[in-house]
């Protein structure tokens, strides 16, 4: 990807944002009635939706059952018409059992489980359009989702992918970006304690800036924190208004 | 018709290893030449409901090739070997349980059924299996001229016109599996079973050999 | 004959025979093979009436169904045009699948073929392949360019066991029936022409037929044993000969040991079914011929 | 199959020595256990041992289409195996999580991090390129499978030669070893995973955890880099939370793992080398550890070849030779025909009953006692009818017997059973 | 915690080991009812073989004008066959690879190396209590299905004072039923009702395993590895016929060590075992 200058000599990137902004994070809590916890969010262009059941009595195979916990289950799909070539296999190849796992690792870390003992939550998240960071916002989403249902957390998750290009960390990549050969890393941290939940990294990098892009990261995803707390509190200040309380 | 010329007629260098891994009950890897079959056994272990046989245990085969996912060769030969296996092996010992026998294919140059045959039976042997007798697996190969060569390399399988591999038991020395290839006739094949029982008794004798030796220092 | 009569004088009652056979199947059979004969009336080494009707799919290029008893086979073979292998130019192929479906007995499943039919399917590959029944060189059109591949799908419709012989029978009979098309080459563009109406038959160089036997009790053998033989046995054999009385297949996955000797009674009985099935086979389809 | 339970003392002790920094064999805590590295006959094939951990890799090679999107790239295809023979936890053929797991990692390790040039795959451009396709196939499973298969997988990729190709107008010659020597691939670095477990919330941590150690684990980090200090791939599985500080010093620790293995590597390759060139044995039969009493090797040794022939000939002359007439079969019809009058089967053939029946009027009756008699020795031409015949019919549902008078002139026509116009064949034998 | 501070508890409570085992009564081979010949025949060639390595499928037949007969003529004898050995017909099949042993005064056995475990009644092992259901615990022991091991079946136990067991949990237990066709049944206490060295193994320890063959040798009488053993460190060893070993000591570097010498003693001999054991004493102390 020689021809494309993902960063240019003046600090902008392609879509025209500097090094460390992030795209434009809208969301809505509580988009289906029926669910236990549901919230969409969109990430500049890339779009999810995230639905929470639980917790409930384990179903399915009951030896799956922890007698200290809750199980996790997580179920990461894409929509046939999220990617510019339509996808056959909306979820159950490798990427998206991987995905799917790693959502599940997430959220293990974050939710108190050890409250639920024998029992299952559900998380199921779909990626409607696919712009870069596919899994930093299905967890985005799916916090928010979480918390709509009512479930306790440590704190909130937040992910963020960074990339790595002359030098500069660049927070939230978009697909162009992601495809233009960076060195990717996606983080999921819970900003309060900065701990982090879920650390992935692809393609080359020094050692030595390793630390620069977490710490670039780590700022990401507490800028995203910020959005998504504002987000929950709006909503409860309408639930609130809705209920008369 | 005539076999002559014996230098065809010979066994490769083999070499056994048992109890090699760590996981399962018994294992073995089995050598002829460059050919070369790791096998694994589980069990008696817990069955599934649906593979239950209630008066005996339940033996599964499964035959790992070495580049690739199995396929129907892979199955036609784990049927053979599963075969052999369970007319030696005193199954109803251990009703409502299972066996897993895994061979994995580790290098083939020639003679494969075979190898793993024998490194099928060493690894059961290991794993203490009850059986009322052992088993080994021999292939001959006819070349263009009509002459017989046990153990054939894989360029020698190529150059062949028939290809048979017999497993033969250790007690009466009868053949309790067969698997052909290529067009022969009956006296060729009479033959092939003949220098084939012959060949058993040599690796009848390095089983017990291998045997021996590894008991060697519990004798006391 | 001998069983039959000695059933007839006994005084138990057939309901007293049917559950015995239910309860007690091995004990039953064994009470037959005592007196040299089986249940259904047959002796040890005698085989089922084989059926053999040639021809019956008008869709297939070349088809036969077989009856050996109730087992029931049905072998249709559709001939394709397509590029030869890297690895052989001036070869086409010949693609066989035994197909065991759920239809013909309830101990199939639906879904992926069982260990059986992939088996049989391997067996049916290794017979086509080691007997040479068809020159694969004769099904190249154009060297590198051009070829047939013969798609044989051998597809049991009862299943009552022996199901190998039936299957060998079925594809013989449907490769002689074949007929396929005259393909010329449009020399300029390079396409192919399909005459249908110019048909020529395949040259059929031998004629392999399998044979299969059961063991009994680690002694007795039988041959063409039926589904419930199969279950009982302690183990089975299939030879397969030609003609010349060449072996092209000793197949025994394993089970009881044979001696050499055994061993040669079977090919013995083997060449003998080979001569009856092959004068089926030529006089049905002279049968044919004549017919039209 | 299952694993074997952890029992709850098991789990108490592992822990309580890992706060002692005492671990299960002996090992500090930031010790590899032993690594070893053998090659098989085959280039491109390669064992690692790690500890009793067991693993094996195999690369290939075949010419096929290239990925639309990129014409001028060969293929890399990855497959990690989870033999039952490793565990009998594993199942054959079933996508477990572990197995998504260690796929997509090494794919990440060895893909995406592009240390394989696989442009110098393309043979032609949009036709036809290399897809090298690594097996790895776990044999013994006692902890961090993937450091042991990302060892074995980039030493395969580093002993693989692929065969040398010519390209004539469009015709691609694909050469043999024998004639033209194989080449090898090109690698740029050489990626290597190192694994961490955390224990106790992150308070300890181990490299190279054991079986036993995974099981009573937090969470694993594992990191792969090459000997430049690059890191090609980082992933934390499990629900852990970590410290940035923790994942720098993992990385630092990883830097040095890695420059000691890939120095380990670089030795095995060149001994492999080296013994090729001597033209030594480089076979499995030399990999046979000869000091342990659990192995044994023998010679070649020929095989006794004395009354092969003559065992052969007397059985085949002692066995009775096939019959040279065989009966003949029935044509009843065009198209159909039948031999062996011992049996009918219960389906009759939809159209052509009604001619079959003419035809098997033949009968003779004194055939049938003496084809008997002959044992397999004589095949009447046309099969026989016997005068008193017993016939059972073939249905299934009972085991009847029917007495059958005298034959008659005409069978009954269409039953389920052809019934009495098929006798016992002259196809008589039988088996001593 | 059922031990006191006694070593090896097993080797006490199971007494003699092998030949105590019903495993060698359930398969007996009356030699007189086999073929009506004297027994001695058979005896001697049997004896003959002691320490001996067989192989599946080798036979021992009782010729019936054997010449030995007259040198020992005594009345018919019983052949009592252990693991490893089985009568067919009126010969006498090993079918087990291994060393032939014997024991007066004519008990035969194939000792083998095996490592997967088949119970038999009357045998010691450790289990791991794998779930509670009803009123029994699943125990897992090794072999090819869970035990089942009764909440009664504790000493002092009643239908209201039930014993804390916990899944995860290790259980010394003896096996009241044992066999093929049938559930395989644990038991915490004797025939008299007490514990006896039966129970629930406190906290603590480390379980591992070794060999079967390791394990009866351990448990043989004058055993020599535990004699040797016994002077290494002060420590309390399990051992479970079904080759599961626990060991408590002193320190986790002291299990440890203990654990790591008894796995690498099935491929020593004496000597090399005792310099070994010499080496870590040294070192250690």
């Amino acid at each position: 990807m020689a021809g494309l200058e993902l960063l240019s000599d003046q600090g902008y990137r392609l879509d025209g944002r500097k090094a460390t902004e992030l795209r434009k994070v809208q969301a809505r809590m509580g988009v289906f009635a029926q669910a236990d916890g549901s919230a969409y969010l969109e990430q500049g262009n890339t779009k999810a939706l995230a639905v929470v059941y639980g917790p409930h009595e384990m179903r399915g195979s009951r030896s799956r059952t922890l007698h200290d916990r809750a199980v996790i289950n997580c179920q990461y799909s894409m929509a046939t018409f999220s990617t510019a070539e339509r996808k056959r296999r909306p979820h159950g190849d490798r990427k998206s059992t991987e995905m799917s796992l790693h959502l599940k690792q997430t959220f293990e870390a974050a939710v108190m489980t050890q409250l639920y003992p024998r029992s299952q939550i559900d998380i199921y998240v779909k990626i409607l359009q696919s712009d870069g960071g596919n899994y930093s916002v299905c967890v985005n989403a799916a916090t928010l989702a979480v918390i709509d249902a009512g479930i306790p957390m440590r704190d909130y998750v937040c992910a963020c992918t960074v990339g790595f290009v002359d030098e500069t960390p660049l927070a939230d990549l978009c697909y162009a970006e992601e495809s233009g050969g960076v060195s990717s890393l996606a983080l999921a941290l819970l900003p309060r304690g900065g701990q982090i939940a879920l650390l992935q990294m692809d393609a080359r990098l020094h050692q030595d800036h390793l630390e620069t892009l977490i710490e670039a990261a780590m700022t990401a995803c507490k800028g995203v924190s910020k959005v998504l707390d504002e987000v929950v509190r709006q909503h409860l200040q309408e639930v609130s208004v809705l209920t008369g309380e | 018709m005539e076999v002559c010329g014996s230098s065809n007629v010979s066994l490769r260098e083999f070499g056994c290893e048992q109890s090699l891994l760590s996981r399962p009950d018994g294992s073995a890897s089995f050598i002829q030449g460059d050919t070369s079959v790791l096998a694994g056994v589980y069990g008696p272990a817990e069955v599934k409901v649906s593979k239950e046989i209630y008066d005996r245990a339940t033996l599964e085969v499964l035959i790992q090739p070495k580049v690739g996912l199995p396929s129907v060769r892979e199955r036609s030969q784990e049927q053979c070997v599963r075969e052999t296996c369970e007319a030696s092996l005193l199954l109803s010992l251990h009703p409502r349980s299972s066996l897993t026998l895994i061979l994995q294919v580790l290098h083939d140059d020639g003679s494969l059924l075979s190898c793993a045959l024998n490194a099928a039976c060493m690894a059961l042997m290991d794993a203490g299996l009850p059986m009322s007798c052992l088993f080994c697996g021999v292939t001959c190969a006819i070349d263009t001229d009509g002459q017989i060569i046990t153990d054939p390399t894989a360029a020698q399988e190529k150059e062949s016109r028939a290809l048979m591999t017999f497993a033969i038991d250790s007690t009466e020395r009868r053949v309790l599996m067969s698997s052909t290839k290529g067009s022969f006739t009956v006296h060729e094949l009479q033959q092939c079973i003949a220098v084939s029982q012959k060949a058993s008794e040599k690796i009848f004798q390095f089983y017990r050999d291998s045997v021996r030796r590894r008991y060697s220092k519990t004798l006391e | 004959m001998i069983g039959s009569v000695c059933v007839t004088q006994s005084p138990v009652s057939p309901s007293f025979l049917l559950h015995f056979r239910t309860a007690e199947p091995l004990e039953y059979h064994r009470s037959f093979l005592k007196e040299n004969c089986r249940p259904d009336g047959r002796e040890l080494s005698e085989f089922r009436t084989t059926t053999l009707n040639i021809g019956s799919i008008s869709t297939a290029d070349g088809s036969a169904l077989v009856k050996v008893g109730n087992t029931t086979v049905i072998c249709g073979i559709k001939a394709e045009l397509a590029n030869p292998t890297v690895e052989a130019p001036g070869k086409g192929y010949i693609v066989p699948n035994v197909d065991l479906p759920p239809l013909c007995s309830s101990r199939f499943r639906p879904g992926p073929p069982g260990e059986q039919a992939q088996a049989a399917s391997q067996f049916i590959a290794d017979v086509i392949e080691s007997s040479e029944v068809i020159q694969t060189e004769d099904l190249c059109i154009e060297r590198g360019k051009l070829c047939w591949v013969l798609y044989c799908d051998m597809m049991c419709l009862d299943y009552d066991g022996n199901v190998l012989d039936a299957c060998v029978v079925a594809l013989l009979a449907a490769l002689k029936n074949t007929q396929l098309p005259e393909v010329t080459v449009n020399t300029e563009t390079c396409t192919p022409g399909v005459t249908l109406e110019k048909r020529h038959g395949l040259r059929i160089n031998k004629h392999p037929v399998a044979t299969s036997f059961c063991i009994f009790d680690d002694s007795i053998l039988i041959v063409d044993p039926t589904a419930e033989e199969e279950s009982l046995a302690t183990a089975q054999l299939t030879v397969v000969t030609d003609e010349e009385d060449r072996l092209y297949s000793l197949h025994k996955p394993g089970g009881t040991s044979l001696s050499g000797q055994k061993l040669q009674e079977c090919i013995s009985r083997a060449t003998a079914r080979q001569r009856e099935i092959q004068k089926l086979i030529n006089k049905v389809i002279h049968s044919v011929k004549t017919a039209q | 199959m299952k694993d074997t339970p952890l029992a709850n003392c098991e789990r108490d002790f592992l822990l309580k020595a890992i706060e002692e920094k005492k671990r299960l064999d002996g090992r500090q805590t930031y010790d590899y256990r032993k690594i070893k590295i053998t090659f098989g006959t085959d280039y491109g094939c390669c064992f690692v041992d790690l500890g009793r951990t067991r693993v094996m890799a195999q690369v290939s090679c075949e010419l096929v289409a290239p990925k639309e999107n990129r014409p001028n790239e060969g293929i890399m295809f990855f497959n990690i195996e989870l033999s039952p023979m490793a565990s009998p936890a594993f199942e054959q053929g079933r996508q477990s999580e572990l197995s998504v797991k260690l796929n997509r990692q090494l794919e990440r390790c060895l893909r995406n991090s592009k240390c394989i040039d696989t442009e110098s795959l393309c043979v032609v451009s949009g036709e036809k390129v290399w897809q090298i396709r690594v097996d790895v196939h776990m044999l013994n499973h006692d902890g961090n499978l993937m450091d042991a298969a990302s060892i074995a997988a980039i030493t395969a990729l580093c002993h693989f030669r692929r065969p040398d190709v010519a390209i004539q107008g469009d015709e691609v010659t694909v050469f043999s070893p024998e004639e033209r020597d194989p080449i090898p691939l090109s690698i740029y670095h050489m990626p290597i995973s190192v694994s961490f477990s955390f224990f106790q919330q992150g308070t300890y941590l181990l490299v190279d955890p054991c079986e036993r150690e995974e099981r009573v684990m937090d969470g694993l980090l594992m990191i792969a880099m090459n000997k430049h200090r690059e890191i090609c791939s980082i992933q934390s599985s499990g629900g852990i939370m970590l410290l940035k500080d923790q994942v720098m010093r993992c990385s630092k620790i990883a830097s040095v793992k890695v420059s000691e293995i890939t120095e380990l590597i670089g030795k095995a390759l060149e001994n492999d080398k080296k013994a090729r060139k001597a033209g030594g044995r480089c076979g499995f039969a030399e990999s046979i550890p000869q000091e342990r009493i659990t192995a044994l090797k023998m010679e070649e040794s020929p095989v006794e070849m004395m009354d092969v022939t003559e065992r052969a000939n007397d059985i085949v002359q002692k066995a009775e030779a096939p019959p040279q007439t065989v009966p003949s079969p029935v044509v009843p019809v065009p198209g159909v025909g039948q031999v062996g009058q011992g049996l009918q089967n219960t389906w009759g053939l939809e159209d052509d009953d009604e001619e079959e029946e003419e035809e098997e009027e033949n009968g003779n009756r004194g055939e049938e006692q003496e084809g008997k008699a002959s044992k397999m020795e004589k095949y009447e031409k046309e099969e026989s009818r016997g005068g008193d015949v017993v016939e059972i019919s073939d249905s299934e549902e009972e085991e009847v017997v029917i007495l059958h008078p005298e034959t008659s002139d005409k069978a009954p026509v269409n039953t389920g059973s052809r019934s009495s116009s098929h006798q016992k064949g002259a196809a008589k034998s039988k088996k001593k | 915690m059922v031990t006191e501070s006694c070593f090896f508890r097993t080797a006490e409570t199971h007494g003699s080991v092998s030949c105590v085992s019903p495993l060698f009564q359930s398969v007996k081979c009356q030699q007189q009812h086999v073929s009506g010949s004297p027994a001695v025949p058979m005896f001697s060639t049997l004896k003959d073989r002691v320490g001996e390595v067989l192989l599946p499928g080798d036979e021992f037949t009782c010729d019936t004008d054997d010449t030995i007969s007259l040198t020992e003529h005594v009345k018919p004898e019983k052949v009592v066959c252990g693991p490893g050995l089985r009568r067919s017909g009126d010969r006498l099949v090993v079918c087990k690879s291994g060393v032939l042993r014997h024991k007066q005064p004519n008990v035969f056995w194939i000792d083998s190396q095996q490592r997967r475990y088949v119970p038999a009644k009357g045998e010691t092992v450790i289990g791991i209590v794998t779930t509670k259901s009803g009123d029994v615990f699943k125990v897992d022991f090794g072999g090819s299905e869970q035990a089942s091991l009764s909440y009664l079946a504790f000493e002092g136990a009643t239908k209201r004072n039930r014993p804390n067991v916990q899944v995860g949990d290790l259980v010394f237990a003896q096996f009241s039923i044992a066999n093929k066709d049938m559930e395989p049944e644990l038991v915490c206490i004797d025939s008299s009702g007490r514990a006896n060295g039966l129970g629930v193994f406190g906290g603590g320890g480390l379980l591992f395993r070794v060999s079967l063959g390791l394990v009866r040798r351990l448990l043989a009488p004058h055993s020599e590895v535990r004699s040797d053993l016994e002077q290494l460190f002060p420590c309390e060893l399990v051992v479970g016929m079904n080759g599961r070993l626990w060991v408590r000591s002193s320190s986790v570097q002291q299990t440890l060590i203990i654990a790591n010498l008894l796995q690498s003693c099935d491929t020593m001999t004496a000597p090399q075992r005792r310099e070994l054991f010499r080496r870590v004493k040294q070192g250690v102390l």
